[in-house]
């Protein structure tokens, strides 16, 4: 049996169907109705009204039950339908099937592996097609920060990207980007009609990734929106930890305006629970609160000396100082320890500040970096030195001023009972780091000062606050959290994903629906044609590299290191999405042509999750007759067979695998197959086929003619 | 030990850690990716994140995953 | 050629069409798959009179038939007991290919299952120790169904002269 | 958990006896009784497709109450009880208000014809019409005015037939099985065919002599006949010396109407005309002029039916082997009939009916059936009285009664209409209520009393559980009229009780169907004796001088009128047909019969297109006094150049059923309501039409 409720009902019908035992031809319809009912909603075809339709259905068949067997069969259908709605009314509105069982409504790995579950094939295929406002508006529809995320994405969507068996993954990310400049310059970057205010008021703590997240989506519901934020500026870690280089500010800005138009009021530079407190948010009228904010505070080093000197930064200040307008250099020679994106961040934003040398201590080697790898390279091409292998010990220095960073060469070594590798030190390895500036990039932690007014809240031994994260529920009743105060230190991707679904938690708390069991899967909202290319352009295309700023630039100023692709490269590039939501991969077709046929023509190796083996689209047209078995035995109509223009073309999510000019019917003019095709008949058939008939006829002229020559040709009238 | 980006992972029992949630039952035996180690430190006790086929995208305890290929 | 034979006589039959439904119905097909049909000829003035002939179609279940060899999955297979031509709907996967090699035109696609159909004598009805639908229901029973063997030689000549001409399509 | 059920089949009016073999509650195999002699398995194609049009979804699911406009296709689901109640509680008002009277119900007849009729006459309403003179209505009067016994009492026994003469009785298309097997069977012993059509069909392809007769001129042609036949002594002297009354006065009358005057006005060689009479009579009594199914052309249609009756008379082939003959029922074979509900006491009705029939205003149509197109008239004129309510059983008055544009007028000054029928038929979707019947192969049904030279009953028996909510139109009529306070009349719970009431007395019970699916009353096929045949005229004799016509002041010999070509060049005489794969206007929609004709076409002569610049398959327009509309093309050189010929029955404008919704034309749109003012039928081909291209 499957997982999904709905494919068991399926399953469960149409046995009930075949197995005769419905002898009330009554009782036999209904089942029948239900069943073509239950067919739409597995292949995303449903509206709202088909529960309705089969709740009714299964409410007659109860009365019209004319035995005991019956009944017990009308109240097995009952329980399935109500038991399961949930499942039911998702596979209706969001048209996923989360387990799978759904062939048609399988989600693709990229939209699967986007914490806020963003439908990618959808807005690929628009931007491909140049409809970036339309891209956007499909992206907003997840996540309200498609330019943000555009460029500082960690992106686990490419990293399961199916193109990267073949080539390359698309780089989904900064096509988003691209859209949401274009569509911003272009003013149709719009925020969608929201709901009229439902009278409740919701209030955010924290104007971070996570807050506005939550607070965009709220008001879209008709929710009053208010936040709180420390800062004097909005977009929590995205503003005061991402440089600029980055980041431009201005992104954040206007993606931040646009929430605000929304009518969301953010009052800054007010710490809850000092500045606001609960009891004041309370009279205000506040019917729930969410906290997001976010995982501020360092950790120390614990080295000797990190308490004696001033110029011991942390990086999080660090980048929170400049970011607000310090743009003091922190010092000539500077050390940042650490090995996470925070401490590249650091040290290549001191490098931009004029220290004249910066280098990265870091206990492990290059590859066990936690850092993307970009960033590293970027770093590096800078003239950031890297130690690796390199544990600090002390910091060194006198009267106040710090002369160098004591360290300790490691080697990485296996220990007892561990698979994991730990830097040892190695006898006799010490060395020192010259540097008047030190700065520590070990990992930040939640700040909970001000948060005592949650007292029913719990908080977990990490000191993150504990949620249910179906819902982002605390334990106390109408107060809601997520982002990093919930993950600890994350992704900006993974703070959006949790803001909107803390967003629709909330809204299901102040409307009394109950909480969903599980984290809601992504949701695909619609599906758009393939856009139509040959083998050769879907196989050749390449993804194109970045441009950047020149070096000298990069290590002088804090303009945007990557300067993006043209526009030509965009199109192109989103052009190269496979649509693995129309293709489930499942390898139908090739087993057809290959086992079934004996063409073998599907040269899809990419489909082979487990052993990928070569791809070449374009290798179709050597051996495919354009019969169409693939295509008549495709479950979700990926691969099709389509009679136009006079050819018979074979496209695989709008591929063109192959195209052969149709024959026609000599007599009616009717389609018939391509000369290959009709060759491969003919080498099958081989000397037999002796046809008398040496015109090309369709099936209902061959009747027709042997009919007529039946007639004509007999000897007539013998007696 | 350590995980790293892009490591093919299968969920292989259940967790010891607070954060693992009932729901989480069903991750187990599902195969996915790791998409995003701790951000900072290889901290052999941080919450790390995992793209699980046909699961969607989630932070897990890292005692309930192995690297498998 | 299989071991039966299935005998029209055009003079009686009126071109009603019954045997088409008969056949559907009995294989519950879709709109669009006929196995067996009848083709009308004529009318046509011969001797002062209108003429037509209606011609039963079905399979003729050759004795080497190219549907089957040029079958790639053999789905569409000779039965070995008596030479009826069948399709095994496991093996099919609609790629028609049978339906181009038959200079009949007796193959058929169904276009709800994306397989192909085809006049089999009904062989359960056969193996039930029934006759074809068609042959049963009849309307004028103009269709007789049984062994080639025993069908006599005045009737083979009856065949020939009935199912031929104009002239022989009315009494 | 298979099971066998004899029963009668309902694809068509015929009910021909079938089998069906049901497996699981689901019918999955019908073919013919194989135990009656002519059917012997066979099964037409409206019969082989009865599978699928009890599994069809776009039938009546469930009783409908409108909420939109009429005809605008806007319904809700009803249960029985709202449903029965809403219909009673209306008729009620429209009762007690205008009087029962006001009420009509109209019929396909049938089986349960006996209920429907019960109901009106409980109700005190006159107005029960049928279909039936649609049909035939003076073809019924025609057999009246000569033998004192209606059409429905004559049979035509083709078995041993020397030689049938068929005038458009498109016998192998419009078929029945039982007559295309007998006749077949003569024809193979060497009976002659003789075929007669301004159209070329099946049967014509069949015949060994066809006239492509100019159309509605048959009456000259017949006139020609009986005047070669009484000239030369062609007929059965003996007979007709004993049996006739008034060959002299047709002597005489047809004295003027010679052959070669015949062929001036039909187009048939005058040679012909007298070969044919010379021939037919070698082959005396044992000949057949068969006088129609339908018999609905013309105005003059009831001389037209007569004088093919009289040619039968003068052959000697009445009540002979071979010829024609009169249904014997269980009396002669000493046995006794069903009951009827009619056949109860009812409250005397003093009101005429709407269409007169009967009276001094009308006096011939049988008021047994009514006058079906007279009610558009009847209504929109208030004349005699205003009609409220129509109940429409299984009987489409917009698709058969002529000119519908006016028949939707009088629809429209109605207060309620509902309609009982399995499908989405034309006037359902005008309904204000439609209540779904259960189809044949899911109710058990009343007793079928078949008359004949062996009188037998039949039964049709349900073989399985209806599939959607459904029952049979004798229980809705009975619920109906229980919250009218008539329950009483209806004195059954089930069908079953209703044909074990019916039985009471027969000496059958319903167990005697199960064998075979009917009972005979004898073994022997009966003839009377020809010396003394009981025709119930009042001069006991064949009136060819007709009393019935005469004392209702009607000629028996009126002057041939001749028939008016088409007067300019793009206009034909309308006439239209059936084809073997549809039952008049209800089985368009039929999955396996929609696939094999789901439109009609316009036939017009070669030439004639040519001339008008209309190409095969283009579409044409049609247009009437009283219509228009569109339809396609078929040029064909197979039908005469001044008619142009239509299939019946297309053109539906039922949303729900989808396939046959507004494919091809409906004849009825631009056919004029003109009648025969004698006889009661319906001239359905006195229409002339303009055709144009588009």
């Amino acid at each position: 049996m499957a997982i999904c409720p709905v494919r068991n009902t399926l399953i469960y019908l149409s046995d009930l169907i075949l197995s005769g035992s419905l002898t009330d031809p009554k009782a036999r319809r209904i089942c029948e109705q239900i069943l073509h009912l239950t067919e739409e909603i597995s292949e995303g075809a449903a509206g709202k009204d088909h529960l309705l339709a089969i709740d009714s259905l299964i409410r007659e068949y109860l009365t019209a039950a004319d035995s005991k067997k019956n009944l017990e069969t009308g109240k097995t259908l009952e329980e399935m339908f109500s038991g399961h709605r949930e499942v039911f009314e998702s596979h209706i509105q969001t048209r996923n099937c989360p387990s799978h069982d759904c062939g048609k409504l399988a989600p693709s790995p990229c939209q699967m592996a986007c914490p806020a579950g963003i439908d990618i094939p959808t807005y690929l295929t628009l931007i491909a097609r140049g409809e970036d406002a339309k891209a956007i508006e499909v992206i907003r529809r997840d996540n309200p920060f498609p330019w943000v995320c555009g460029l500082i994405c960690t992106r686990p969507c490419e990293m399961m990207c199916v193109r990267s068996r073949i080539d390359t993954p698309v780089s989904i990310k900064f096509l988003k980007a691209f859209a949401a400049e274009r569509a911003m310059s272009e003013g149709a970057y719009k925020n969608p009609k929201k709901k009229e205010w439902n009278g409740k008021k919701v209030c955010v703590i924290g104007a971070g990734p996570g807050g506005l997240t939550a607070a965009y989506y709220l008001s879209l519901l008709g929710y009053g929106v208010k936040i709180i934020e420390a800062l004097p500026v909005s977009g929590g870690m995205i503003m005061v930890g991402i440089p600029r280089y980055r980041l431009p500010r201005e992104v954040i800005d206007r993606e931040v305006a646009l929430i605000e138009d929304l009518g969301v009021e953010i009052s800054y530079n007010t710490r809850f629970g000092r500045d606001i407190t609960y009891e004041d948010l309370k009279n205000e009228g506040v019917d729930a609160f969410f906290i997001a904010i976010g995982a501020h505070k360092a950790l120390d080093l614990g080295i000797k000396g990190e308490k004696i000197f001033p110029k011991v930064l942390e990086a999080i200040g660090f980048l929170k100082d400049v970011a607000l307008g310090n743009h003091h250099a922190p010092g000539k020679q500077v050390v940042v320890i650490g090995g996470g994106n925070v401490a590249i961040d650091a040290a290549r934003t001191a490098l931009r500040l004029g220290a004249e040398k910066v280098s990265i201590a870091y206990r492990r080697s290059k590859n066990q970096m936690p850092a993307d790898s970009e960033e590293v390279e970027q770093a590096m091409e800078e003239g950031i030195e890297f130690s690796f292998l390199t544990i600090p010990k002390e910091i060194l220095g006198k009267d106040g001023t710090i002369t160098g960073l004591d360290c300790i060469k490691a080697e990485l070594i296996q220990k007892e009972g561990s698979d994991r590798l730990m830097p040892v030190p190695i006898p006799g390895g010490d060395f020192i780091i010259e540097a008047d500036v030190v700065i520590s990039a070990i990992g930040q932690y939640v700040d909970d000062t001000g948060m005592e007014a949650f007292s029913q809240m719990n908080w977990t031994r990490r000191g993150t606050i504990e949620v249910n994260h179906a819902s982002m529920e605390t334990a106390m009743p109408g107060v809601f959290a997520a982002g990093d105060a919930v993950s600890g230190p994350a992704t900006v991707i993974e703070a959006i994903g949790s803001g909107k679904r803390a967003a629709e938690a909330i809204d299901r708390y102040l409307s009394h629906i109950p909480q969903p069991r599980t984290p809601k899967i992504p949701v695909r909202h619609h599906m758009e044609p393939p856009v139509e290319m040959t083998a050769t352009r879907k196989m050749t295309l390449k993804h194109p590299t970045m441009p950047m700023l020149n070096v000298d630039r990069r290590r002088t100023t804090f303009q945007q290191v990557e300067l993006g692709y043209d526009e030509e490269g965009v199109r192109k590039e989103a052009g190269r999405c496979l649509r693995c939501d129309i293709c489930r991969r499942c390898g139908k077709c090739i087993e057809v042509c290959r086992d079934k046929m004996g063409i073998d023509a599907l040269q899809f190796g990419y489909m082979d999750f487990d052993h990928p083996t070569e791809t070449d689209f374009r290798a179709t047209e050597k051996k495919c007759i354009t019969c169409g078995a693939c295509a008549a035995n495709c479950e979700n109509k990926a691969m099709v067979l389509e009679e136009k223009d006079g050819r018979r073309n074979l496209k695989l999510c709008g591929t063109l695998l192959n195209s052969q000019a149709i024959q026609y019917c000599e007599a009616c003019g009717a389609f018939l197959p391509s000369a290959e095709y009709l060759d491969f008949v003919a080498r099958k058939t081989g000397d037999k086929a002796k046809r008398a008939e040496t015109r090309l006829l369709c099936n209902d002229c061959l009747r027709l003619l042997s009919a007529k020559t039946n007639v004509e040709t007999r000897p007539a009238g013998l007696k | 030990m350590q995980f790293q980006k892009g490591n093919k992972i299968k969920v292989c029992r259940k967790s010891e850690d607070e954060s693992w949630e009932p729901y989480m039952d069903d991750f187990i035996g599902i195969h996915g990716f790791i998409t995003d180690p701790d951000t900072s430190i290889n901290d052999p006790d941080a919450l790390i994140e995992v793209s699980l086929e046909g699961k969607g995208t989630h932070r897990l305890p890292q005692d309930c995953l192995e690297q498998i290929n | 050629m299989s071991k039966y034979y299935l005998f029209q006589d055009t003079r009686t039959c009126i071109g009603c069409h019954a045997c088409e439904i008969q056949c559907k119905s009995n294989k519950n097909l879709p709109r669009g798959a006929k196995p067996c049909q009848i083709i009308q000829v004529g009318p046509k003035m011969i001797n002062g009179l209108p003429k037509m002939s209606f011609i039963f179609m079905p399979c003729y279940h050759c004795e080497d038939p190219w549907c089957v060899s040029t079958c790639p999955t053999g789905a569409m297979q000779k039965r070995s007991s008596d030479g009826i031509v069948f399709v095994d709907k496991e093996l099919c996967v609609g790629c028609k290919t049978c339906i181009s090699a038959c200079p009949w035109g007796a193959p058929q696609w169904n276009p709800e299952t994306g397989k192909v159909e085809k006049c089999d004598y009904c062989k359960d009805r056969l193996d039930a120790g029934l006759k074809p639908a068609c042959v049963t229901l009849c309307t004028t029973g103009c269709l007789t169904f049984g062994l080639a063997e025993d069908m006599t030689q005045t009737r083979r000549v009856r065949h020939a002269e009935a199912s031929a001409s104009f002239e022989n399509s009315s009494f | 958990m298979d099971k066998e059920v004899f029963s009668l089949c309902f694809m068509c009016s015929v009910r021909c006896p079938i089998k069906v073999k049901v497996k699981d509650g689901h019918v999955d195999w019908i073919e013919g009784n194989p135990h009656v002699a002519g059917i012997d398995g066979s099964l037409c194609p409206r019969g082989s497709a009865g599978i699928s049009m009890l599994y069809d979804d776009q039938r009546v699911q469930s009783p409908l109450i409108r909420v939109g406009e009429r005809g605008s296709g806007n319904w809700r689901k009803a249960s029985w009880e709202e449903a029965i109640d809403y219909v009673a509680d209306r008729l009620k008002d429209i009762k007690d208000k205008t009087g029962a009277h006001s009420i009509a119900l109209c019929e396909r007849a049938q089986l349960a014809t006996h209920v429907s009729k019960a109901f009106l006459k409980a109700l005190g309403s006159p107005n029960y019409f049928s279909h039936d003179a649609l049909c035939k209505g003076s073809v019924n009067t025609a057999c009246r005015s000569l033998f004192g016994y209606t059409d429905a009492e004559v049979g035509i026994h083709y078995g041993e037939t020397k030689h049938i003469v068929l005038y458009g009785r498109n016998i192998f298309e419009s078929l029945a099985v039982k007559e295309v097997k007998t006749l077949m069977a003569a024809l193979e012993k060497g009976a002659r065919l003789t075929y007669i059509d301004p159209r070329v069909t099946v049967t014509a392809s069949k015949a060994h002599r066809y006239w492509m007769i100019r159309p509605g001129t048959d009456l000259a042609l017949n006139y020609a006949l009986i005047h070669v036949i009484l000239k030369e002594r062609l007929y059965d002297a003996g007979f007709v010396s004993k049996w006739v009354h008034g060959v002299n006065e047709l002597r005489d009358f047809v004295e003027h109407y010679t052959p070669e005057w015949a062929e001036k006005e039909t187009g048939i060689p005058a040679g012909e005309i007298i070969a044919l009479a010379r021939e037919i009579s070698k082959d005396r009594p044992s000949v057949i002029f068969h006088y129609g199914y339908r018999g609905a052309s013309h105005q003059n249609e009831i001389y037209m039916r007569r004088s093919i009756l009289m040619l039968n008379a003068l052959m000697g082939s009445v009540e002979a082997k071979g010829g024609i003959f009169f249904k014997k029922g269980p009396g002669e074979a000493g046995g006794k009939a069903a009951r009827k509900l009619v056949s109860q006491e009812f409250p005397k009705i003093d009101m005429p009916r709407f269409d007169k029939a009967g009276t001094k205003d009308f006096p011939l149509p049988d008021p047994n059936h009514g006058v079906a197109q007279v009610f558009p008239y009847a209504v929109l004129n208030e004349d005699p009285y205003p009609i409220k309510a129509l109940i429409a059983y299984r009987m489409d008055p917009l698709m058969s009664i002529a000119d519908t544009a006016q028949t939707k007028k009088a629809l429209d000054k109605l207060d309620l209409i509902v309609t009982i029928d399995i499908n989405y038929s034309d006037i359902a979707w005008y309904s204000d209520v439609i209540l779904p019947e259960s189809t044949y192969l899911e109710r058990t049904d009343c007793i079928q009393q078949m008359n004949g030279l062996k009188p037998q009953m039949f039964l049709r028996k349900k073989a399985v559980e209806p599939r959607y909510d459904t029952l049979e139109g004798a229980i809705i009529l009975k619920r109906i009229g229980e919250k009218l306070g008539i329950g009483h009349y209806f004195p059954y719970e089930t069908m079953e009780d209703l044909v074990n009431w019916q039985l009471e007395g027969t000496g059958f019970t319903q167990t005697d169907f199960e064998k075979k699916g009917f009972v005979a009353y004898g073994s022997d096929q009966i003839f009377w004796d020809r010396e003394n045949l009981p025709f119930k005229t009042p001069s006991k004799k064949i009136e060819f001088k007709s009393s019935l016509l005469e004392n209702a002041g009607f000629e028996s010999f009126p002057e041939y009128q001749p028939v008016k070509a088409p007067e300019d060049n793009d206009r034909f005489r309308l006439v239209v047909g059936r084809s073997a794969i549809h039952t008049h206007v209800s089985t368009q929609n039929v999955p396996y019969l929609n696939e094999l004709e789901s439109e009609n076409k316009l036939w017009i002569n070669t030439k004639k297109a040519g001339q008008l610049g209309i190409k095969n398959n283009a579409l044409v327009e049609v247009a009437s006094s009283c219509g228009k509309g569109r339809i396609k093309a078929f040029v064909t050189d197979f039908i005469h150049p001044e008619a142009v010929f239509m299939l019946h029955g297309f053109g539906h404008e039922a949303g729900r059923a989808k396939r046959s919704f507004n494919k091809g034309l409906s004849d009825a749109l631009i056919q004029e309501n003109v009648y025969d003012k004698i006889g009661g039928s319906p001239a359905y081909h006195d229409t002339f039409v303009s055709v144009k291209p588009l």
